[in-house]
């Protein structure tokens, strides 16, 4: 049986398919923008605490700077996440997809009336679905953390032994920290 | 505690004019640390006169324009660098000085403050670093000995040059007369601290170039290039599905690295 | 004073931020147990071959030994302090004049000051640390995760 | 005639005076003239309803300095109550001579210091675990909601795949 449904998708890719994947990779839906807008947001943001009550920054004078850097690190944390979920999409979707199949062949026995192409299409459709989902929750996951890991390392250790004074360490930490996310999320 | 026997440092070669001033300072400083005011007449005289204002040399007929503050005969006053050797002091670090006052009189006195300033061998009057005003506003009644402790830090970037370190002291008598004592006013030389590394900031360094490796490690181990040769136990389904499901959307670098892919597969992409 | 005992109270310098040199004081306080005036005592500390000079109290029969060092020089460890009385302190520095071993003087007293070394302030190290460390275990994970992702 | 002359300096080893922490006072006596100083004896004084003594004799003696030479004296006392206060001098009497002349002295005073409490003290320097607390519940769910989801579907599918 195994063998069976491995088989199935094999080779069943045609152009038309791939190019409508690539289509759904590189154009987000609205929702899925909104989404990484405001998760960009919430996480650029967090810094704002630390800078404010550990950091000791009053939050009224740097407050266009907090702004500022927030929607800069905003932005490319955004960036970022578009990045790596389109990195690990289709690989995902590849590695997926022998257990989705698996799991509608259960459906597929039910119902009967489909034939072979439309069973494949949907299982690619949920394919797609699944590891859009898996791969925009992991992006955002992973581009949280290495955001923090970069902002703590930066303003906590390395400008903090070099006694930079507070303007620029936040300044450096969010230029540094965004510009490392960047770089990382090409890899 | 310091004991600089005898050798006059080195002076820079430019600073004659100020020679005269310094001189009697240093003869009578030469065998101790302190510098006695006992026989003040010649030394603080010449001290004074410099530290006058717009001293040119002529310093006579500036005398009569500017009223001289000398010291007080009833006061005795002692200097000692705590921390440092005076004809040496280190550029960018605080410099100790204890100051003692002994009142020898048989009225109060008021010690205002200390006024520090770093000046320029060749011209008195120009000022190299004014530092802070140590403030001490203390009485000190008829036969009592006090001490007064002055730090200041000098630039950092003084050194491996000479300058004339002026430190006067203005105290009050109870009838309000003002007087002045040069503490100190002598050609001093700034060396350079090398202190390039302590301990704790080569360790800290030692930790960040460790964490920068382990950054680099880390991503080179996931670079797409190399993780292919990786595999862990919950890869199996991609490793599974490594012959049967197309590769086409994979970057053509990865492809290349990776066995056993067809070249119909490629083609497809390329 | 015969046959004199001390009971002794030390201390070091344990926070940085607190001091900015580390300070060590034995205080000890002498009674004579076969009679005599114990505040009158002229005593001599050695701390590791450095002689430090003993203070009395004004009144009574208290003692101390008090110095202070660099906090880098003052590494953690223990400081023993040994007390001679006069003729001992003379002993000890011909024994040292003469090359033979220090040890075989006995001091009247010994203490030893275990200095657990100053500690930097707790904040720069400490709590950020933990995060520092907590958010490279996950991102590292994430790494491991991102690695099961691609292949 | 040769003369002891003592020099003086008390000084605050702390950065920080905080209610209920250690204040770390240390005196040195420096021997600037050119005979030995003889009984020396420095006082000074910490007033019970603003310090708590917690090591070190406020009273002490001296038999001799020498010339050249310093000696220190450490006190150890703790505030009780936050504010400022004025350290003043701490007084030295010394006979300065062998013909037995008496000399009080004073050292140097380290003036207007503020002490804080240690609440205050620790808002700025503790290990802020409470700031930091807040930022862990503010970081916990940008990371954790995502990571939720990719790994439950993640999961899912894999160990169906193992399974099989």
């Amino acid at each position: 049986l195994r063998r069976r449904i491995h088989i199935m998708p094999k080779g069943k890719f045609t152009k038309e398919e791939e190019k409508l994947l690539e289509e759904y990779s590189r154009k987000p839906t609205k929702r899925t923008e909104w989404l990484y807008y405001v998760n960009a947001l919430l996480t650029a943001a967090i810094p704002i605490w630390l800078a404010w009550r550990v950091l000791q920054m009053d939050l009224v004078t740097y407050g266009i700077l907090f702004v500022l850097m927030t929607l800069f690190s905003a932005y490319a944390i955004a960036f970022s996440y578009r990045k790596v979920k389109d990195n690990l999409w289709h690989k995902i979707a590849r590695a997926r997809r022998p257990a989705i199949a698996k799991e509608m062949a259960k459906q597929f026995a039910e119902n009967k009336k489909l034939t072979k192409p439309e069973k494949d299409d949907k299982i690619q459709w949920k394919a797609n679905e699944v590891s859009d989902r898996e791969a925009t929750a992991f992006s955002i996951f992973y581009n949280n953390v290495l955001f923090m890991l970069v902002f703590l390392g930066i303003s906590f250790y390395i400008l903090h032994s070099f006694h930079v004074a507070l303007y620029p360490t936040y300044v450096l930490c969010c230029v540094i920290g965004n510009y490392l996310i960047l770089c990382l999320c090409f890899v | 505690i310091l004991t600089g026997p005898g050798g006059i440092v080195a002076r820079a070669e430019e600073d004659e004019i100020v020679e005269e001033a310094a001189t009697a300072a240093d003869e009578d400083d030469d065998e101790t640390t302190v510098e006695e005011d006992k026989e003040d007449g010649e030394e603080t005289k010449s001290a004074s006169e410099t530290a006058g204002d717009d001293v040119t040399g002529e310093g006579d007929e500036e005398e009569e324009e500017v009223p001289e503050i000398k010291p007080s005969p009833d006061a005795d006053t002692n200097i000692l660098f705590t921390a440092q050797n005076e004809k040496q002091l280190p550029s960018g670090k605080l410099i100790k000085v204890l100051v003692g006052f002994q009142n020898n009189g048989d009225q109060d006195f008021i010690v205002d403050n200390l006024d520090a300033s770093l000046r320029f061998p060749q011209d008195y009057t120009y000022f190299i670093q004014n530092f802070t005003l140590g403030v001490f506003d203390t009485l000190v009644p008829p036969n009592q000995h006090r001490s007064f402790y002055y730090q200041f830090m000098s630039g950092d970037n003084l050194g491996g040059r000479s300058f004339i370190l002026t430190l006067l002291l203005n105290y009050k008598s109870a009838e309000g007369s003002e007087f002045r004592d040069a503490l100190f006013n002598q050609t001093v030389e700034f060396y350079e601290i090398d202190e390039f590394f302590d301990v704790e900031t080569f360790f800290l360094y030692v930790l960040f170039s460790a964490a920068l490796g382990l950054v680099v490690f880390v991503i080179y181990q996931y670079m797409p290039s190399a993780n292919k040769h990786r595999s862990s136990p919950k890869t199996e389904v991609g490793t599974q599905g490594d012959d049967e499901v197309d590769k086409s959307w994979l970057p053509m670098d990865h492809l290349n690295g990776a066995p056993g892919k067809s070249p119909r597969k490629r083609k497809t992409k390329s | 004073c015969r046959n004199p005992s001390a009971t002794f109270q030390t201390y070091s310098t344990r926070e940085r931020l607190m001091s900015s040199e580390t300070v060590f004081v034995a205080e000890f306080e002498v009674s004579c147990g076969g009679g005599g005036d114990a505040a009158t005592l002229s005593l001599h500390a050695d701390v590791n071959g450095k002689h430090v000079p003993v203070v009395r109290s004004s009144e009574g029969n208290k003692y101390q030994v008090s110095w202070s060092e660099t906090h880098s020089d003052a590494t953690a460890g223990i400081y023993p302090v040994k007390i001679y009385d006069e003729e001992g302190y003379a002993a000890l520095r011909k024994t040292i004049r003469i090359g033979e071993d220090p040890n075989s003087v006995k001091p009247l007293f010994s203490v030893n000051i275990d200095h657990k070394g100053a500690a930097r302030p707790g904040f720069v190290v400490q709590t950020e640390f933990i995060a520092m460390v907590t958010i490279f275990v996950i991102w590292w994970y994430a790494n491991l995760a991102k690695g099961w992702l691609s292949e | 005639e040769d003369e002891a002359l003592l020099l003086s300096v008390k000084s605050i080893l702390n950065d920080h005076i905080v209610t209920g922490k250690d204040l770390t006072i240390l005196y040195r006596i420096y021997n600037i003239g050119s005979s030995p100083a003889t009984a020396i004896s420095l006082q000074d004084d910490y007033p019970e309803d603003i310090f708590k003594s917690v090591h070190g004799l406020h009273s002490v003696r001296w038999e001799r300095i020498a010339p050249g030479t310093n000696v220190s004296h450490t006190v150890i006392v703790s505030p009780i109550s936050d504010g400022t206060y004025n350290f003043t001098a701490a007084q030295i009497t010394y006979t300065a001579s062998e013909s037995g002349r008496q000399q009080v002295a004073f050292s140097s005073a380290p003036g207007q210091r503020f002490m804080i409490t240690s609440r205050d003290f620790d808002r700025h320097y503790s290990p802020h675990v409470f700031d930091w607390t807040v930022f862990g519940l503010l970081a916990a769910p940008v990371i954790l909601v995502p990571f939720t989801i990719w790994f439950l579907s993640y999961h899912h599918y894999t160990k169906k795949e193992k399974k099989a």
